[in-house]
């Protein structure tokens, strides 16, 4: 399929013009059926233009299991690395949204399926520390496919280290605002994504612990239809909201504005 | 010597050792001749035994800690602890039989003690979900970590799980956000938290409890990201190759002491734990107290700050450039 | 006028009114007799207006209370508030549709709402369980309880339903853990508390987020230990002896305004607030903003502790002799 | 039936002499039903012999509402205080248990079903204070059908009264043991008696919010065998143990032994 000219929708099978997806999100306009955003577009989605200042943009994973599979761990780095065009399947830095300074963080499913090793927890880590040090709000948008087996037992730490890092920005009563985007699963979801004051899912994103086949293996039978979907949560009380993306900006806007006021009046 | 369960790699050793057990009930008085081979077979499974268990695998190591017969949880609270009052429920949708939790003494100090509960045999299985764990049992353990940290009661926890249980109506009732809340609780206890891998260490389910100021690991424990054969099944789409991805997954005790990740090991018996429980229950409780005792009177604040300062120590990263 | 709900009380007046319809649709030029007779009907229907309306017996106001038509949450939500942002779950079992939680903006001040949700129309009822609630819905209530108190936002609740949920899974559930904890909860906010009764206050699950620093009631809005029909069937064996007994349990805002509960009442117009709404939406407006300005800037602390000691004068006992 | 000298089990329906029935604490020795106690016998139960001195024991209920159904509410309350030789439901006091200073309180469900009015409330919060200003740990058994409808809304309040006494409990750390025995229902349940660090029951107590008879016309089905006992509780994760009546002494030492200890050593 040629890129940048049209595509063809994975939620309703239409053809649709890139220009056009493009327009509107890359939400399709037939079905709004929402495609995976990279984090750099997710950025541009909140950040008010020109905002944004990265953080530890220099910091990068490193491979002290010297893991090989099929293939290396370094070459899938390196190869992520290149195809991206980022350092780590994640992006955080300072910015304004609507005006108010947060830091804000994207993640990127497309390097190595967006699993957090040591760079992305200490990362992670990071944001929330300068968060704190600048009473900034922190507003992340998360995409995982959970802890990146390649480090072993350091990925698996970077759980802990992520939600001991939320825990120290509630203490000191900084808002915290997560978006779930498709698909967050694993590690992630079980961590510092789902520990946000205000926990907001895209429509349709494929969002849970356990994944949909192991989770298929291990009962033995199909999961029913919706399963581990946005609304799936929704309905069962785990995310305040499911936004679509258009209202996304407006959205985390207004809860910025009351969650950062501390009861004053309405600015 | 009969093995309840036999391992795949132990059976030339149990096959040797059945081999003896027949010569020697033979009438060895009408057949002398057999004591010379008695002597030999005798060196034969000393040798073997020494090889067998002396450098296990990590997969050989992997299969040790999920032995039936292996010392559990249970074994721990009856063993090493006095006083046990068990606490039940999550005070919000059950009683997780995969997690017990309770208040105990261990050397004359008093102690909370949450941990991963397997059975030893197929009803006791049933009963707690073969040790993996529904939102219900990270809720269970929060409310024990919560009791300790109000009432100053230093926590131990005792690692020893496949897993969060992945289910339908584990994910319904949250999984990802209970054992998140697990986490960010354990990180900010202001009391001491000593850990200790038991058997079975395995991913989030694991973690949720599994970490503290201080960890300890049973010489055949494991502690892994994902289990070996969910990550040949995703690496490989073999699960076959469990063996083959064991070792690179750095699961074993002595690679988490080399990682940073643990702090101290027990040894075992050649064979592993269940073969001579004993000493071994005896080091665990040695171990623990020895801890308790180095954090006893730290503030609050400090072993909040030390715990955090040792999570973020955690990881390997390169900051020099891309 | 055609009310597409009458209750009991309400009948013979309507059937006036529904005679004096049918006779201005007759053409009056051919009848000019009929002139005189609208006249008197007329006059009649105001005096028995002012009769029926004025003096509501307490049974009377419970009906009101529960009419279909009476303004509810929603409505509130939607005339009072702007920047309405809905929450929703309890991040633990579901999201309950008895309960509403926001965080909401009230003549440009910022505050979180939590309410008791009936619907309008047997659809809406069936998702928000009549104003039902379960445990999730009370715990959803806490979660924006936390929030509020976390970051400061005063805290509005809105008092609508017929009480928490009779039934087994609430039960299994732990229905009296949840209002228990919501109690608790509620009585120590670091912010203020304002609860406004607008319909029925049914017992303890109206009383989990129905009460804080002030109470303002509705004139014809009720508040009762139980329901007057529950009540007569327990102490009668005849729930139809409720009206009877409505009048005995002190239920509405003027016994609890006596009672020292309630701090003031906002008026309603002749028939109820749906017979007009917009002026009680204004009133409650005024009310609530009153009470926030007056005590914004209270510190924490003293807010916890007079609304202790203001729970603490509540009652009647004798310390004279037994 | 000749009182006091035998009766027939509620549980298995044989006969049982008073004096072994006393000796084995009211529990039938044939099949385990755990008969009810007064207030009185609760705390002979836990009390150090002689230990207990009661709080606020001339504190009464009033009758605000003069409130009449069949009977007057000052007849009922005449007629119980007569007939149960109690000011009121419950008892509070200061006691020892096995050496622990505690406050102690105990309810009647002879005394009008131990419905909570305005005295019981009072009572309860006074002994809540009296254990926070002394620092001693509460021990408290519970049994009641819920508020005082009698005493209309401010029986209701008096929920919100020991729940807030609770908190502040609480938020000094002092240990609080609750022991719900047949029935707990109703505001009691809903207030004060869940409130505990640690929730004991007793053996085939009905424990619940709603009555059971609510519950059927509610749901107009006949409920399933065991709703509500303390079993059923403790399948569903609310309570920390049922404890035989034979072993809640030494099990209640223990819990306060645990829970004063501030992390020292064993006494
Ligand atoms: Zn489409
Ligand atoms: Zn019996």
């Amino acid at each position: 399929m040629p890129d940048g000219v049209w595509s063809k929708c994975e939620g309703c099978r239409r053809i649709v013009y890139a220009g056009q997806l493009a327009d509107n999100l890359r939400v399709c306009p037939h079905c709004g059926h929402h495609s995976d955003l990279t984090a750099i577009e997710r950025i541009d989605l909140l950040a008010d233009p020109g905002s944004f200042v990265e953080l530890d943009a220099e910091l990068t994973s490193c491979d002290p299991l010297r893991f090989v599979a099929a293939k290396a761990y370094v070459d899938n780095l390196a190869e992520a690395r290149e195809r991206c065009g980022l350092a780590e399947a994640v992006l955080c830095g300072r910015a304004s949204i609507s005006g108010h300074p947060v830091v804000l963080g994207a993640m990127d499913f497309r390097f190595i399926g967006a699993s957090m090793g040591s760079a992305v927890g200490e990362k992670v880590a990071r944001a929330f520390e300068t968060a704190v040090s600048e009473r900034r709000a922190v507003v992340f948008s998360t995409a995982s496919g959970g802890a990146r087996m390649q480090e072993g037992m350091l990925s698996l730490m970077q759980m802990l280290k992520t939600s001991a890092a939320v825990r120290r920005l509630a203490e000191e009563r900084v808002p915290y605002i997560s978006i779930l985007t498709n698909p967050t699963t694993g590690g992630v979801t079980a961590s510092f994504a789902v520990l946000a004051d205000v926990v907001l899912a895209e429509p349709g994103a494929l969002v849970g612990f356990a994944g949909p086949r192991v989770i298929e293996q291990s009962i033995k039978q199909h999961l029913p239809k919706g399963f581990q979907t946005s609304e799936f949560l929704l309905e069962h009380g785990m995310v305040d909201d499911v936004v679509p993306r258009g209202q996304l900006l407006a959205r985390v806007t207004l809860l910025i504005d009351y969650l950062t006021g501390g009861g004053g009046e309405a600015s | 010597m009969r093995y309840r369960h036999v391992l795949d790699f132990e059976r030339p050793l149990v096959e040797l050792e059945t081999k003896l057990e027949e010569l020697r009930s033979l009438d060895l008085a009408e057949h002398p001749e057999l004591l010379e081979e008695i002597d030999r077979l005798t060196q034969e499974i000393e040798a073997l035994h020494e090889s067998t268990y002396s450098d296990l695998s990590a997969w050989e190591k992997v299969q040790l800690s999920r032995h039936p017969d292996r010392p559990k949880t249970q074994d721990y609270l009856e063993t090493i602890f006095t006083d046990v009052v068990e606490l039940h429920g999550d005070r919000l949708y059950g009683d997780d039989g995969a997690v017990v939790t309770a208040l105990a003494t261990i050397a004359g100090r008093r102690v909370a003690v949450a941990g991963h509960r397997k059975g030893k045999n197929i009803r006791e299985n049933i009963a707690r979900n073969f040790g993996m764990v529904h939102p219900e049992g990270f809720r269970k353990a929060m409310r024990l970590m919560r009791l300790a940290d109000k009432f100053g009661l230093p926590l131990v926890t005792l690692i020893d799980t496949p897993g969060a249980y992945p289910g339908i109506e584990a994910e319904e009732r949250g999984q990802a956000w209970a054992i998140a809340e697990s986490l960010a609780l354990l990180g900010g206890l202001g009391v001491p938290v000593v850990a200790v891998g038991i058997g079975e260490g395995g991913s989030g389910g694991a973690l949720a409890i599994g970490f503290g100021d201080r960890l300890i690991m049973l010489e055949n424990a494991y502690y892994s990201v994902i289990t070996p054969e969910a990550c040949a099944s995703i690496l490989h789409k073999d699960s076959e190759k469990a063996s083959e991805v064991a070792s690179c997954l750095a699961l074993t005790a002595d690679d988490l002491l080399r990682l940073g990740i643990a702090d101290e090991i027990v040894p075992e018996p050649l064979g592993g734990a269940h073969r001579d429980p004993a000493p071994v229950f005896q080091e665990v409780r040695e171990r623990i107290v020895s801890v308790l005792d180095g954090l006893a009177g730290v503030p609050a604040q400090e072993l909040v700050e030390k715990r955090y300062e040792r999570l973020r120590s955690i990881g390997v990263i390169d900051e020099s450039a891309g």
